[in-house]
């Protein structure tokens, strides 16, 4: 069960470093007012995007931040909304079985690729296979058993197992149509071949500095793309991707909220959602390896000890929300009534320890990344005064993604989902490097929720299992989370930016003039 | 002995004294009071931190100054002054490691490959070559990813790459040292190699290895910066580097966060620099040049001495001919240099002429201003040199009061030069030909190939056998005679009417010696040129010299004609130089019969037994 | 000289063999299994295997460096493990980037720093020499990127003269270029060019002294034919910290790339050495060593053309 | 004080000489496979308490001769014999036991004493080396100080702070502070004024006189030769062209480039100069 997105953790924690700080104005953006500094040429989206596109092959591209290229040159099957729910794309209607292992879709006629090849049944199969096959996309489609074309525009989806969050999945990333011939050629890592809205401008691209593309005359879905051009820059450095949107070079950039008040200075529009969650994570929540993490009493005095608004406010720098929960705090699954459970409380955190029979605290041992190296100073003093003595072991990133899961517990930077049920599978039970023991039949209470989940009705009444899972895991202190940290974005006036939490730079539909 | 007694470049070193001259220099004594203040902030930093340097205080985030954090609060809101403090001890640490592992990797592999040449010399230095040639910021950072972020193995990596700016100038260092006879001296004593490395060689190198340890230090602060710029290295301990990339992240809202580490940075960077740049100007690696004011105080000083020493200042030597029929004549010329002990005088007060066509020999010991006289005729006195004189008059011109652009252009047309050294006088980079037409066109205007004509005529006249190879070789290609000879021809191509010869047969062979001096007698007739030859050696006098001016300490103690001098000298210094000269002295069975008349009881030691068994056989 | 040339090259491929190798072998120490770095936060162990045998990493560690050296031997540098994109078409879209800042950078220290060597070799002890000389230490201790950003803000942000980040390829725009690498070849630049200067000056002032300049102006040549058989004798030092400071710029350039944002290898060397790519830190070094190596050889060349007595050995 | 020529290469004492050396060859080697042959087959010996004199040109192999001695230059063929014992190969421990026996006297005055050692460090190496106590070290010292006619502070003191013609008495000093039987000395005088190498050359004849110590000394002025040797090789272009008494040598070259060489160097007397010229002028021009 385990096909989220597979940005790459570096991607993400090196985010997170960077976005140390992002804005309070969580929420979208915040139309053009006027006033300001020149809202700048939007003839043509010029965007800064974190990372370079890793493959213009989309079973081995990321979602991470892939979306904004491969959204210009691919259509995929299903896109995502700005609430994160399937929508018609290439596949114009679809359909549940009532067991909920086929799914079949009609699709859309008359669109064709920049080969000349045409997009039908047959082609969505073979996109679909190489899909399920590919290095990175296969993680989408590990529950489907096999794709079949039953006619030219109809396709069958069959599942081994029932999975609730397929369609957001191929929505966020998994579902970008390439040509088949390209595909049988293995010819896309050389250059995309897709019936997107944009041609891609080989000649004036420079790879891995700047790519672009022109729109197409006639496409489909003409309407949902508005600028003629568009120019994409991956741009890692933070500060660089500022000075070029200083000095007008972007229109939108992926932002380090520490630049927030030049941004209101200059009157850009703001945009940002939660994108990851920040906090403790406990590989060892059955204490085979440290025996006082299997109580949970101890996990819930770290909870009390942890100051999870002052650590937001200061090294978050107050971007993002504080809250003990990992469904997205703009979901249905929240409940911002039990945010207050763990207000820190240090004695309270010191007598359930005593309680737990370690009135001493303990000795743990911890990697350490430069990557987390902002979080560490508030982690050390805090378990310090709870009388945990926490040995730092120092490595680089690759070996903190290798090594941190075999430590007892770790500091964590973990991207989020925006959807529920794939909330569910990422961060509780399927095995993850950064959850190698999700150890849910430890846990009988938590074992059924999770079983009424996966077979409840989609909907309010999965919702409403998930609220009870939710409770229960914070109960249980399952996790330390301490705050969700929001992805921000800016962009000049008259252009605006819907992120969309699981994508780390939102695809190219939800950029649009206003 | 060479000539010149000044300022050279290689003054030997007085090591004892090298501490007192440093603290001499204010910039010097500037720069290394701050790095002590930064050393002692580094030791000191537990005592002296305000707070602990890993303390998060969410209040402190962004923190202005103030309120009893001096320099506010970082990013996660910790004492940016404590911080500092217990970065700059992981900073002087880590530098600290990259000297030393630089110094005991190249340090050692510099002094044995220039010690024992060869195979170890060729070896070592591909080593180090390829060493430098490595990607290191790749290896670096793969060092980094496989050592677990190890501070002191990446430290030691930056050592390693650091190291061959060590080897390369211990290697150069040593191998010049290699080739003083002391080396050689201490084998003959029977020091073994790794003495010898110890002692001597670690000795010549050690003020060039504190130099570059400044500078080495300088880089690793940078390097190590910059490595955890690029987020490398322990999160746990503070770091000058960590505190610039947070900086750096919030520099346009927060600038304060960045500009603490950075001065901190900046001034323990700086302050190494100039700590080694002054090591440098004390040891001589950077020239060091006097001052326009330390040049006017020569001038003045020379032109106005003082009172007590006027008995002294007169004007030494006498003038033969008339003024206006002198082809040469110095009045009362002084020569000083700037020295740190005030003006050291070379010449003082020397006056002397010689007439057309007549051979002049200036004659004394080293040091007695004989080559400076000279030097002050050309206005070509090595830098820091001053002349004053109350005339100089050349084919009876005055030429003191012309300026230095006149002055230059009476040289190659009225006077030409005959240097001393044969081989250091020609340019190693150009061909003779080049050196000799070169003058011949752009001084005396003369055509290209009217040029090569006159540089062909004038090498046959100077007796080279094979002009045509002499003019396509290069200096090193050609021998020592052979190459004065170039040099006469090139002084006398341009036909000067007076001809100023700097010692021009010291550095030759005997045999060549009198070669050359028949050359210069030959040319000197033939053009009727005035001939002024500078020499220690009696015997050239006696050979070519009409006129003979002899000088002692700068000044002239005798002047007269050559049977004159030889026959009576006037000055007894004059006549100890002549009978100084070992041509007429007893040999050495003179003085072993003479000795075993006197102690007759001699003849029983070894010494003279030997001599006399010899002289019975 | 063909027997020079032969030992050169000969030399040069020695090095690249062993530094590759050394590389080689240190990088998969180091880094270890790179799959979970390479296939991010999610990959199980069986998508892990199979990308293992994918790239190979399955196979014993001499036959993976017996397959690598034996393709690189012929120019095949293998395929990225991250995107499967071959090496060497990275290589060529990113080698001409750094290449273009670099030699521009060394352009620009040579033909400054020459200048004010010479200026300050000709008047030493005048102010420009003492500017020399405060500067050297000043950008000394400066920290690069701390350059850069003052640069970026001087002269992109506020004057608006130079873009703040990005390249253009010359085949795209040729002022567009220059344009690009102005300010991150300046910033690389402005140390080399106090360091060339310094040892220009130096090493014409220690020429200055030799005897033979005595001798040519005594000869009557004019003070700028003089200069230019100083500049002659004193260039050796220059040209070698010339080509000393190209070989440090070409793998210290990483900050300046990513300050300029410059898809250069500077850039490429810090992310595939954090994700483990070996095949593409492999062919960073061989292609860095490559370049040294002719700049060394083309050094020699140009020492042995200016001194001819070098050319004898 | 009759002029009988020993033939080059036999020492011509009823004892046994000192140091031997027969058809001794030395190739340098200049490139990879150039070689220069600086010494062609030499023969020499040296009895014990005598000065003989090796004079030549530069480039002559005069100065290679005594390298090779010392085992500062490569020997080729030939033998090295010094007091009976062999010595052209004496390599590492045996060649520093000769320290004992053989020491140096370089032309240079400044580059022979490392200038960041003290004059008393200088001096009391070789006998360091040698497992001498510093006690009797200072002891040795002091009279050899004292024997070269220096201040017996100078031991605290900087070869810089000394004059060449000091420097060269520090050299001397050192040379004999092992007490050896033979010194190589090479061009010890070439590079000082005139006046002091007279007073150098009445100390290097003093010691000998005082120690019994032999002298092989190289120099390419025959007037010094004349002064300090009783007998004299003069080398040309690494072959010995006549060897023999200084006297005869001198006042009746036999060899024509020993004619040469003679009349070559100048004289300081202007009178008797002009005929040596013209002598020199008709050699010159016969030749």
């Amino acid at each position: 069960m385990t096909r989220t997105r597979t940005s790459a953790l570096v991607a993400i924690a090196a985010v997170a470093a960077i976005t140390l700080a992002a804005c309070t104005s969580a929420g979208g953006s915040s139309p053009g007012a006027g006033g300001g500094t020149a809202a700048g040429d939007i003839s043509e989206l010029k965007a800064g995007v974190f990372l370079d596109v890793t493959s213009w092959d989309p079973a081995a591209a990321d979602i991470g931040f892939d979306g904004p290229y491969l959204s210009a040159v691919y259509d995929p099957l299903v896109a995502l909304d700005k609430d994160a729910k399937p929508v018609p794309a290439l596949a114009t209607s679809w359909e549940w079985s009532a067991d909920r292992l086929t799914l079949t879709a009609e699709l859309r006629k008359g669109v064709t690729f920049d080969d000349g090849q045409k997009f039908d049944a047959a082609a969505a199969v073979a996109n679909l296979q190489h899909l399920k096959t590919g290095v990175r996309s296969g993680q989408a489609y590990l529950n489907v058993s096999g794709f079949t074309a039953k006619d030219e525009d109809t396709l069958e989806i069959k599942l081994s197992k029932r999975d609730d969050s397929l369609l957001y999945f191929m929505g966020l990333g998994r579902s970008w149509m390439a040509s088949p011939a390209a595909i049988a050629a293995n010819s896309l890592t050389a250059g995309p071949v897709g019936s997107g809205p944009y041609t891609f401008d080989k000649a004036n691209s420079a790879p891995q500095s700047q790519y672009v593309f022109t729109k197409k005359a006639n496409h489909w879905d003409s309407a949902t793309y508005p600028f003629p051009t568009v120019k994409l820059f991956p741009i890692t450095d933070q500060t660089a991707s500022f000075n070029a949107m200083l000095s007008g070079q972007l229109n939108v950039q992926f932002a380090n909220a520490a630049n927030l008040p030049k941004a209101k200075d200059n009157g850009w529009n703001i945009a940002s959602k939660p994108s990851s969650w920040v906090g403790v994570q406990f590989a060892d929540r059955t204490g085979t390896q440290v025996k006082a993490l299997g109580d949970q009493r101890v996990r819930q005095a770290i909870s009390y000890a942890f100051d999870s608004a002052g650590i937001l406010k200061a090294v978050g720098n107050g971007s993002g929300t504080a809250t003990n929960q990992l469904w997205p705090v703009d979901g249905t699954v929240y409940d911002k009534s039990m945010d207050g459970k763990y207000a820190t409380n240090m004695a309270k955190a010191k007598q359930l320890l005593a309680d737990a029979g370690y009135p001493g605290g303990f000795t743990v041992k911890m990697p350490m990344s430069p990557i987390f190296a902002a979080w560490q100073p508030a982690a050390n003093q805090t378990f310090g005064e709870l009388g945990i003595k926490v040995e730092w072991q120092d490595m680089a990133m690759p070996d903190y993604q290798k090594n941190a899961p075999t430590y007892p517990m770790f500091l964590a930077v973990i991207a989020m989902s925006g959807n529920d049920m794939a909330t569910l599978s990422d961060q509780v039970t399927t095995a993850q490097w950064y959850n190698p023991n999700p150890a849910v039949d430890a846990f009988p209470e938590v074992k059924a929720l999770v079983g009424q989940a996966e077979q409840a009705e989609p909907g309010a009444a999965q919702t409403a299992v998930l609220k009870q899972l939710n409770a229960k895991l914070v109960d249980l202190a399952w996790w330390s989370v301490w705050y969700q940290a929001d992805n921000t974005y800016f962009s000049v006036k008259g252009i605006t930016v819907t992120p969309i939490t699981g994508m780390m730079f939102p695809t190219l539909r939800f950029i649009q003039r206003g | 002995m060479t000539a010149v007694p000044f300022p050279a470049a290689l003054a030997p070193v007085k090591r004892i004294s090298l501490g007192r001259r440093y603290l001499r220099r204010p910039l010097g004594v500037v720069a290394l009071a701050l790095l002590l203040v930064v050393v002692a902030a580094a030791v000191l930093a537990p005592w002296l931190a305000p707070f602990d340097p890993n303390h998060v205080d969410f209040t402190l985030t962004h923190a202005e100054p103030g309120g009893g954090h001096l320099l506010g609060g970082d990013s996660a809101g910790r004492d940016i002054l404590s911080r500092l403090l217990h970065g700059a001890r992981t900073t002087l640490y880590g530098a600290v490691i990259t000297c030393v592992s630089g110094l005991l990797l190249g340090v050692p592999a510099g002094v044995c490959a220039g010690y024992f040449g060869g195979v170890t010399d060729r070896l070592a230095s591909w080593v180090s070559d390829a060493l430098q040639s490595v990607p290191g910021m790749i290896v670096l950072l793969v060092v980094a990813a496989g050592t677990g972020q190890s501070f002191p193995v990446l430290m030691v990596a930056l050592g390693v790459f650091l190291a061959p700016g060590y080897y390369r100038i211990t290697r150069a260092r040593a191998l010049a040292v290699r080739k003083e006879p002391y080396i050689d001296a201490a084998r003959v004593a029977g020091v073994t190699n790794p003495r010898i490395l110890r002692t001597h060689m670690l000795r010549a190198v050690y003020a060039p290895i504190v130099v570059q340890t400044a500078l080495t230090a300088g880089i690793a602060i940078g390097m190590q910066a910059g490595l955890q710029f690029l987020g490398i290295g322990s999160a746990s301990t503070p770091s000058w580097g960590q505190m610039m990339n947070d900086g750096f992240q919030n520099m346009l809202t927060y600038p304060l966060i960045l500009l603490w580490p950075s001065i901190a940075l900046g001034i323990t960077i700086a302050a190494l620099a100039f700590i080694g740049s002054t090591l440098a100007d004390l040891i001589s690696i950077r020239a060091e040049q006097p001052s326009r004011r330390a040049r006017a105080r020569v001038r003045q000083e020379l032109t106005a001495p003082a009172a007590t020493e006027l008995s002294n200042r007169l004007p030494s030597g006498e003038h033969e001919h008339s003024a206006e029929d002198c082809a040469l004549r110095i009045d009362n010329l002084r020569v000083g240099y700037a020295s740190p002990s005030g003006v050291k005088e070379v010449v003082r007060g020397v006056s002397l002429d010689a007439a057309p066509g007549e051979v002049l020999g200036i004659v004394g010991e080293s040091g007695s201003g004989k080559t400076q006289t000279m030097f002050a005729v050309l206005d070509l006195l090595p830098s820091g040199g001053t002349a004053v004189a109350d005339g100089i008059r050349v084919s009876g011109r005055e030429v003191s009061g012309l300026s230095a652009a006149e002055r230059a252009a009476l040289l190659g047309r009225s006077i030409g030069y005959v240097p001393q050294e044969p081989l250091s006088n020609l340019d190693p980079c150009y061909t003779i030909e080049r050196q000799l037409v070169e003058p011949l066109r752009h001084v005396h205007g003369l055509s290209k190939a009217d040029a090569r004509q006159r540089a062909r005529d004038v090498l046959v006249r100077v007796g080279l056998t094979d002009p045509d190879r002499v003019l396509a070789s290069y200096p090193h290609q050609i021998s020592g005679g052979m190459a004065q000879r170039v040099l006469i021809a090139g002084a006398v191509a341009g036909r000067p009417s007076l001809l100023v010869a700097d010692e021009p047969t010291t550095a030759l062979d005997v045999t060549v010696q009198a070669e050359v001096l028949e050359l210069l007698r030959e040319l000197q007739q033939e053009y009727g040129m005035t001939l002024v030859i500078v020499t220690h050696n009696f015997g050239v006098v006696a050979d070519i010299c009409d006129r003979v001016v002899v000088m002692k300490d700068g000044r002239i103690v005798e002047t007269g004609r050559v049977e004159q001098i030889f026959r009576h000298p006037a000055d007894p210094y004059t006549a100890e130089l002549i009978s100084a000269s070992l041509d007429d002295v007893a040999g050495r069975h003179e003085l072993d019969q003479a000795w075993a008349r006197e102690s007759p009881a001699a003849l029983d030691r070894s010494a003279a037994h030997v001599g006399g068994e010899d002289d019975a056989r | 000289m063909l027997s020079f040339i032969a030992k050169r090259l000969l030399s040069g491929v020695l090095l690249l063999v062993l530094v590759t190798t050394g590389t080689f072998f240190l990088a998969h120490l180091a880094i270890g299994d790179p799959t979970p770095g390479l296939l991010g936060n999610s990959a199980t162990p069986a998508q892990q295997d199979a990308l293992r045998a994918k790239i190979g990493f399955d196979r014993p560690l001499l036959v993976q460096f017996w397959d690598w050296i034996s393709h690189a031997a012929t120019g095949d540098f293998g395929s990225s493990w991250r995107n499967f994109q071959p090496v060497g078409d990275q290589l060529v879209l990113r080698v001409p980037v750094t290449l273009s800042v670099v030699v521009f950078a060394t352009l620009l220290s040579a033909v400054i720093g020459v200048a004010v060597g010479i200026l300050c070799g000709l008047r030493p002890g005048g102010v420009l020499d003492r500017v020399l000389k405060l500067a050297s230490v000043v950008l000394f201790a400066l920290p690069g990127f701390w350059v850069s950003l003052v640069l970026v803000t001087w002269f992109a942000l506020d004057l608006r003269w130079f873009p703040a980040i990005g390249y253009v390829s010359p085949d795209q725009s040729v002022s567009g270029w220059l344009e690009s690498i102005t300010l991150p070849s300046v910033s690389l630049a402005l140390g080399a060019i106090v360091m060339v200067a310094e040892q220009l000056r130096n090493g014409f002032l220690q020429v200055n002294n030799q005897d033979f300049v005595r001798t040519l102006r005594a000869r009557g040549l004019s003070k700028r034919r003089v200069t230019a058989h100083v500049l002659r004798n004193a260039s050796p030092a220059a040209l070698t910290v010339l080509a000393l400071m190209f070989v440090g710029l070409l793998g210290g350039a990483i900050v300046v790339e990513i300050v300029f944002n410059l898809p250069g290898i500077g850039s490429l060397t810090q992310s595939a050495s954090q994700i483990g790519d070996i095949p593409v830190l492999l062919g960073l070094t061989a292609v860095t060593v490559v370049f040294v190596v002719l700049v060394n050889f083309l050094l020699d060349l140009v020492l042995g053309w200016v001194n001819p007595k070098v050319r004898e050995r | 004080m009759n002029a009988a020529n020993d033939s080059a290469g036999t020492a011509g004492t009823d004892t046994a000489p000192l140091l031997s050396v027969q058809d001794l060859v030395v190739d340098y080697r200049l490139a990879r496979k150039v070689r220069f042959r600086a010494l062609k087959g030499v023969s020499l010996t040296v009895g014990p308490g005598e000065c003989v004199g090796l004079v030549g040109e530069s480039g002559s192999g005069k100065s290679t001769l005594g390298r090779a001695l010392l085992g500062l230059a490569p020997v080729e063929s030939g033998r090295i014999t010094f007091d009976g014992e062999d010595i052209t190969h004496a390599r590492g421990a045996a060649r520093r036991r000769l320290a004992n026996d053989i020491q140096v006297v370089f032309q240079d005055p400044y580059g022979s004493l490392d200038p960041t050692m003290t004059v008393g460090e200088v001096l009391a190496e070789p006998l360091e080396v040698a497992g001498t106590t510093r006690a009797q070290a200072r002891a040795v010292v002091a009279e050899m100080l004292d024997r070269v006619r220096l201040p017996t502070d100078s031991v605290h003191r900087y070869p810089s702070e000394f004059s060449g013609g000091q420097r060269q008495r520090i050299a001397i000093a050192r040379a004999l502070v092992r007490m050896p039987r033979l010194i190589v000395c090479d061009e010890p005088v070439s590079a000082l004024d005139l006046t002091t190498q007279a007073t150098i050359l009445d100390l290097f004849i003093d010691l000998q006189r005082e120690t019994g110590v032999s002298y092989l000394f190289v120099s390419h002025d025959l007037g010094v030769v004349r002064r300090i040797c009783h007998r004299v090789s003069v080398m040309y272009q690494g072959e010995i062209v006549e060897s023999g008494h200084t006297r005869s040598v001198t006042e009746e070259p036999a060899h024509p480039y020993t004619r040469r060489l003679l009349l070559a160097s100048p004289v300081a007397d202007p009178a008797r100069q002009a005929d040596r010229r013209a002598a020199w002028l008709g050699l010159r021009e016969s030749a």
